[in-house]
């Protein structure tokens, strides 16, 4: 069975790190702390997103697209051939691990749009992307691209994540923010693009939860021309967070109050100017409110935001040192690649936390 | 205290209070077993005219000129409720003749009769106001 | 004399070991059922009068009364029923349209029946609403298209006008002429304790209940009663009436014997005159009148207040919802055929219209499908009967309901359907004095808060079983829905799936 | 503070619990010339049918004087009062000093003077307890009992009797029994149900001359009788007040506050005369009522408390054998009337005014009629054709229904 044939309710780890300072680092670490979590997932889907790795082609979309097959393969470059300029394009560097199998064709492309295409489209540019490979996702059968974003990518299999980060090579890539999840699916997913995190240009999502809004979201979203091909609670978050941040304008503050919208009674005691802005925005985007639980790690191009559901059914912990920021389901996962804390504590229900480059970008 | 007051503009002139203050003073259990085949003498009582109706009952004044009147003490004003005690009473009248609101009426038994506000049946408070369907008489604390 | 070939279709059952002769189900009945025979000292009663209404059982201090139909029979004929024959047998007699009051009675499915609710298990938790807050607050009205931020780059306040709700539940139209001044009272005195609103309907609004403006809305429909300046300005919102679930299609009909000095006020029509309301609006025959009607009543109101465009759910439902989406109308409320009315044609309530369940499934995906879901909220009416089958609607699509019949029952209401004959026993669908009066606003109010606070503790268990602790989450949430005994045709167009699916 | 009251009846009672309702400490003294706990009076005649004890008749429990902190001084007359020491002297030679002084003597039964009178042996007059019990301890079967006045007490004491199967005859000078209180045609009624109960009238006639056992009228009619009682009436008790030259008329004068000519000296009761506000007169009203009320009136007023009592009317409400009277009032002006032979109703009206009423049979809220003469309620505030036919609420005006009924403040 593939996701998206079915709800999977899935329990997880998920864990972050980022560097204020934009100093790249390896993604070993990464690995190692949400290998502390390995009883939180049971090897069905682990992975990784990756930001400020592909410095030298930062200009360019990075597409990352696994095929079932050669003539998938074929047909998605004949696509993309038509619809973008391929600056560079390869296998993604893999090692043989014995617990990774079933492994599908996995490429890697550079690309921009073609200026006449773009042009044609009457869309911006990174509309046009997303269309694009919302195009491929759907309608090329066998092909999926589950990363899209500029100097940043995602890396994903079912399997432990540890496994799946080994099977990467992740410890060569180095990078100024990486995030892993770990999956405990209630079902059992064959396939590759079914784990996590998952991705939108260069949003990506991981998360632990389920959410008990799901279809209200899911319907409320479809309407704006994103299709949720996974039925997955990661999907959905990541497009009402593309929604709320890109095409609508929020700021990342303002869509904590929209997805973790405090309770009315806490609404009502605060000051008149800033009751009427979150009456505002509960009600103005009502169907992008998500309740039940969740803890999820928005990473995003020179930024991590890290949130849990307004009554905080998830753990969730966040922790500082100098310039570097941590995020985890538990702190094991952050005390195991750094004991020496400046600060730890355990954000609030719907209280997001937001850290971004101390220059805004590299 | 707590007194009963009517508002005519809810009475539907049902006689229902009637019947639950003769069922009352009966200390029956069952209305039917107590009031069957018999005409019922209440203490509170419905005036209907033209499509006006309303209760009444005692008062309970402040000055109550039948308590004064009384020509024998039966008729006595005890925690604010004006009680009679029936075997004093020799039916002299004055306190029919004394009571601005018709409340006190002969009873068959030789003694007056007047509301009591249930205290001594078995139930305990007035079932005229139980008995009411729309709220027409009530039983409320208003502060005097 | 001619015969009678109508047979009673109840009879009055009295105990007389019970009966004390109080005389109250005489004095209660306003058909003159009951009747004392002082020579025989005992009460007799004429089952041809009864319409089954139990405000003599319920009165009676000894319960000495039960009504019960009867099982006097034609012969078995399962194709002419008893209730055929009777219809025939008096239109024979009268010659006349038969007519009838609320909602259709006959048996066809009721969708909200055959849908299920989803509660969590292990994978998430269930929410208690005793221990966590749980919201069923709503705003009605439709949304921005796009934000707008002001120099400093805070958000401006772009919202269109908004009703606040405190839970997703309205009283539905219902006139004053077709219900009586305590009955206005209670919903309006209701509706402002709850924080919800109600509905003057089409009868204009008592000067009275000016006072509960914000919590009332004032309809505007094809007679145009007591429609003036004063009146649109003194609501929270306008409904234009284009049609009513129990007649579509089909004006409203108030005898002139209701329309006592108050009513013709309040509908500025001279006393004792009927009040007749067109079958369409005459200034409009088309969907572009209604854009124009729904923006002069804008004009009017200086774009303060929320239009509400109330349909009739008819077979093209999804289709004129989606034109009234783009009429500039912010709510659509659309009347289910079970809606109840005070008088209606027989045919046309049993025969005419849509189950509201299918309507609003069709609606709801239709108005997303184009993406203007956002435009507009959906109120839906046409027998909600329990909290169940609000929150069976709000997953469905719905914002809010309206409820009509339930809380008529709530006030006393006992479904006689004699609404027509203005003798209604419980003081409700009557304009006569001495029947008025037996509604004390004092209790009915109180009845009906109670209703809905006993229906909010409701939809609060349930939405807490599911995991939603805001009621926003709930709003189209369809997987929370499966379907028993539906087939593939009534599943898709609900949109849901069948159980254990 | 110390109150004296003279006087142990219904308005000596009155002033008790109105001085205890100001005053919790007071000395109040009470001194009875006779030896009982104060009893209602008017039910001497129910001792003798047997409708009451003597215990009944008590007219409050026996804890009352220790309960009000009363000294009730028994068989002790008043003889006089001497104003400047503000004393009481009594007929033990001993006295009480007062500083409040209620005079609550009540009236005596006047004694007629008859020929022949002194060499009857067996007379009584029917005012008290002790009166009513010597009466009965000569009554047996068949004894013959000659009434002289067919009023109030005559005819209560001839009901009070008449279950000892004795032989009753009533004389009287006037035409009609209860000239007082009724009409010619409520009083024949009355007359003729008394006769259906063995009494026998011998009205408009007068006794010239008594026999130790017979008496004989103007008419010379004779007739044999073994007991006699007079009862053609009763005079106020005034002399302590007339004989320290307080103002008194038949009865002693007292103002709205129950306050005599004197100083700190207060009456109350049958032995005073107050005015009768629905003829505006002076007159003496021997009820029991007005002498609670007085007595209240008083007792406020002694005990400090500005207390007016400005609404005395001549009210009764009698029955004999069943058949109620209840009268109230003045009997003058325009007349509503309504009988059928058995029942008897009349009320008398003028200057929007009703001054009186008689009632007879049908007796039930007669109440109402009271109020409106006491509260000289303007008849044009209600529906007065209704109101004749049936005494209730419903003649009033919604508002005044709504202040009565609804506790609506106006």
């Amino acid at each position: 069975m593939r996701e998206g044939m079915f709800r999977n309710p899935s329990g997880c780890a998920i864990s972050g790190i980022f560097s204020r300072s934009g100093k790249r680092f390896s993604g070993k670490c990464i690995i190692d702390s949400i290998a502390t979590m390995r009883d939180r997932s049971n090897g069905l889907g682990g992975g990784f997103a990756a930001y400020g790795i592909y410095p030298e082609y930062k200009e360019y979309y990075a597409f990352h697209i696994f095929y079932d097959s050669k003539s998938a393969k074929k047909d998605c470059e004949k696509f993309l051939e038509e619809h973008f300029d391929i600056i560079n394009l390869s296998k993604i560097p893999t090692q043989k691990v014995p617990e990774i199998t079933d492994e599908p064709l996995i490429w890697r492309y550079f690309v921009a749009p073609l200026p006449t295409k773009l042009a044609d489209s009457q869309m911006d540019e990174r509309e046009f992307v997303v269309k694009c490979v919302f195009r491929i996702n759907t309608a090329i059968d066998g092909a999926y691209v589950f990363s899209s974003g500029k100097n940043m990518g995602v890396f994903k299999a079912v399997g432990f994540p540890e496994d799946v980060g080994r099977f990467y090579r992740l410890e060569e890539y180095e990078g100024y923010c990486f995030t892993a999840h770990g999956r405990y699916p209630t079902n059992t997913p064959g396939w590759w693009g079914g784990a996590h995190p998952f991705a939108l240009l260069d949003y990506s999502v991981v998360h632990n939860g389920e959410i008990s809004s799901y279809d209200a979201n899911r319907r409320a979203i479809e309407m704006y021309g994103y299709k949720c091909t996974l039925q997955t609670d990661t999907e959905v978050i990541t497009y009402i967070i593309d929604y709320l941040h890109r095409k609508k304008g929020l700021k990342l503050e303002e869509i904590c109050l929209v997805i973790a919208a405090p309770f009315w009674t806490t609404i009502e005691n605060k000051p008149e100017e800033e009751r009427q802005e979150l009456e505002y925005l509960r009600s103005a985007f009502a169907s992008q409110l998500i309740t039940g639980p969740f803890s999820i790690i928005v990473g995003f191009e020179g930024g991590m935001m890290a949130l849990n559901d307004r009554l905080k059914l998830r753990s969730m912990v966040v922790a500082e040192k100098d310039d570097m920021f941590y995020v985890a389901s538990e702190e094991a996962a952050i005390r195991i690649i750094q004991n020496d804390l400046d600060k730890v504590w355990s954000p609030k229900g719907g209280e997001g936390v937001i850290v971004t480059l101390e220059k805004g970008r590299i | 205290m707590k007194r009963v007051y009517v508002n005519e503009k809810w009475c539907l002139g049902c006689h229902l209070c009637e019947y639950y203050c003769a069922f009352a003073s009966t200390n029956e259990t069952d209305m039917a077993k107590a009031l069957k085949d018999k005409k019922i003498n209440p203490r509170i009582r419905i005036e209907s005219n033209e499509g006006i109706n309303f209760a009444v009952s005692c008062r309970h004044c402040e000055e109550p000129l039948c308590v004064k009147g009384c020509i024998t003490g039966a008729l006595s004003k005890n925690d604010g409720i004006i009680t009679i005690d029936r075997n004093r009473c020799i039916s002299c009248y004055t306190c029919i003749l004394c009571c601005p609101y018709g409340a006190v009426s002969p009873s068959e038994d030789g003694a007056v009769q007047k509301c009591e506000l249930c205290i001594k049946t078995n139930v305990g408070t007035p079932q005229c106001v139980k008995g009411c369907p729309n709220g027409a008489i009530v039983y409320e604390e208003r502060g005097e | 004399m001619a015969i009678n070939y109508v047979y009673p279709e109840y009879e009055i059952v009295r105990n007389y070991d019970r009966c004390i002769n109080c005389r109250v189900c005489e004095r209660q009945c306003a058909n003159e059922a009951h009747k004392y025979l002082s020579d025989y000292n005992k009460m007799t009663s004429d089952d041809s009068k009864c319409v089954n209404c139990h405000r003599c059982v319920a009165l009676c201090p000894t319960r000495a009364l039960k009504i019960v139909k009867s099982n006097h029979t034609f012969r078995e004929n399962a194709n002419w029923n008893g209730k055929s024959i009777n219809e025939i047998y008096k239109q024979a007699e009268s010659g006349g349209v038969l007519l009838s009051s609320m909602g259709n009675p006959e048996n066809y499915p009721v969708y909200f029946d055959k849908i299920l609710l989803n509660a969590s298990q292990v994978t998430n938790p269930s929410i208690d609403p005793l221990r966590e807050p749980m919201e069923t607050r709503v705003f009605l009205g439709a949304k921005p298209d796009r934000i707008e931020r002001d120099e400093n780059g805070r958000l401006k306040n772009n919202m269109p006008p908004q009703l606040k709700l405190s839970m997703p539940v309205m009283f539905s139209a219902m006139s004053y002429g077709s219900i009586s001044y305590n009955a206005h009272e209670s919903l309006a005195r209701a509706a402002a304790e709850m924080g919800i609103l109600y509905n003057t309907g089409e009868g204009g609004l008592h000067e009275d209940f000016y006072k509960y403006g914000q919590n009332t809305i004032v309809q505007v429909a094809s007679g145009r009663f007591g429609v003036h300046k004063k009146y649109l300005d003194s609501g929270a919102a306008i409904e234009i009436k284009m049609g009513q679930g129990a007649k579509p299609g089909i004006g409203g009909h108030l005898p002139g014997t209701k329309v006592g000095e108050d009513i013709s006020k309040t509908r500025m029509i001279p006393e004792g005159t009927d009040a007749i309301s067109p079958a369409p609006h005459h200034d409009i025959y088309s969907i572009e009148d209604l854009r124009q009607l729904v923006y002069s009543l804008k004009e009017a109101t200086a774009y303060k207040k929320p239009i509400i465009v109330k349909i009739a759910a008819v077979h093209n439902v999804a289709a004129i919802a989606s034109g009234i989406a783009r009429s500039g109308a912010d709510i659509i409320a659309i009347d289910g055929f079970r809606g109840g009315t005070g008088a209606a044609p027989t045919r046309i309530r049993d025969h005419v219209g849509l189950p509201i369940e299918l309507a609003l499934a069709s609606v709801d995906k239709r108005l997303r499908d184009e993406g203007i879901r956002n435009n507009v909220s959906i109120v839906v009416a046409g027998s909600i009967r329990s909290s169940a089958d609000i929150v069976k609607a709000v997953a469905l699509g719905a914002d809010c309901v309206y409820i009509g019949t339930a809380a008529l029952l709530a006030l006393g209401c006992h479904l006689c359907r004699s609404c027509q004959t203005g003798k209604c026993n419980w003081g409700i669908a009557t304009q006569r004095a001495d029947l008025v009066k037996r509604l004390n606003p004092d209790i009915g109010y109180k009845r009906l808060v109670n209703l809905l606070t006993a229906w909010k503790h409701e939809i609060k268990e349930m939405m807490g079983g599911m995991g939603i602790n805001s009621i926003e989450s709930l709003k189209g949430n369809r997987l929370m829905l499966r379907g028993v005994g539906l087939n593939e045709k009534e599943l898709e167009i609900l949109g849901i799936k069948h159980a254990g699916e | 503070m110390k109150y004296v009251i003279i006087g142990n009846s219904t308005a000596a009672i009155g002033a008790v619990e109105a001085i205890r309702k100001n005053d919790k400490e007071g000395k109040i003294v009470i001194l009875s010339k006779e030896n009982h706990h104060v009893y209602s009076r008017p039910l001497i005649s129910y001792l003798l049918l047997g409708k009451t004890t003597e215990e009944k008749m008590k007219y409050r429990k026996d804890s009352f004087y220790t309960e009000n902190k009363c000294e009730l001084k028994l068989n002790k007359t008043a003889e006089r009062i001497d104003v400047e020491n503000k004393q009481v002297i009594l007929d033990d030679g001993s006295y009480e000093s007062y500083d409040k002084l209620l005079i609550a003597t009540g009236s005596s039964p006047f004694v007629p003077p008859i020929r022949g009178l002194d060499k009857v042996k067996n007379k009584y007059t029917f005012t008290t307890l002790d009166d009513a019990k010597a009466l009965e301890s000569v009554l047996n079967e068949n004894s013959r009992v000659l009434i002289v006045g067919a009023g109030l007490i005559g005819l209560k004491c001839a009901e009070g009797i008449s279950k000892k199967k004795v032989k009753i005859t009533c004389v009287d000078l006037s035409s009609r029994v209860l000239s007082s209180i009724l009409d010619d045609e409520s009083s024949e009624i009355v007359k003729k149900h008394l006769e259906n109960n063995n009494i026998s009238f011998y009205l408009e006639h007068q006794i010239t001359e008594l026999d130790e056992d017979i008496a004989v009228l103007d008419d010379n009619t004779k007739i044999p009788f073994d007991v006699l009682v007079l009862a053609v009436g009763v005079r106020p008790n005034v002399s302590l007040i007339k004989d320290i030259g307080g103002k008194t008329n038949r009865g002693i004068i007292i103002d709205e506050r129950c306050r005599t000519s004197i100083p700190d000296i207060y009456a109350a009761g049958d032995c005073c005369e107050s005015i009768d506000i629905s003829s505006e007169e002076a007159k003496v009203m021997a009820l029991l009522p007005n002498a609670y009320m007085q007595g209240e009136c008083a007792g406020m007023n002694m005990s400090g408390v500005d207390f007016v009592f400005d609404k005395a009317i001549p009210m009764n409400a009698i029955g004999f054998f069943g058949l109620h009277i209840i009268t109230a009032g003045t009997y003058s002006g325009d007349v509503y009337f309504e009988s059928d032979g058995k029942n008897y109703k009349k009320l008398f009206y003028s200057n929007n005014k009703l001054n009186g009423f008689i009632l007879v049979g049908n007796v039930e809220k007669a109440g109402i009629y009271t109020s409106l003469i006491r509260e000289k309620t303007p008849l044009d505030t209600l529906d007065f054709e209704l109101i004749c036919k049936i005494p209730g609420l419903m003649a009033f005006s919604k508002e005044t229904r709504a202040e009565k009924l609804g506790g609506v403040r106006k």
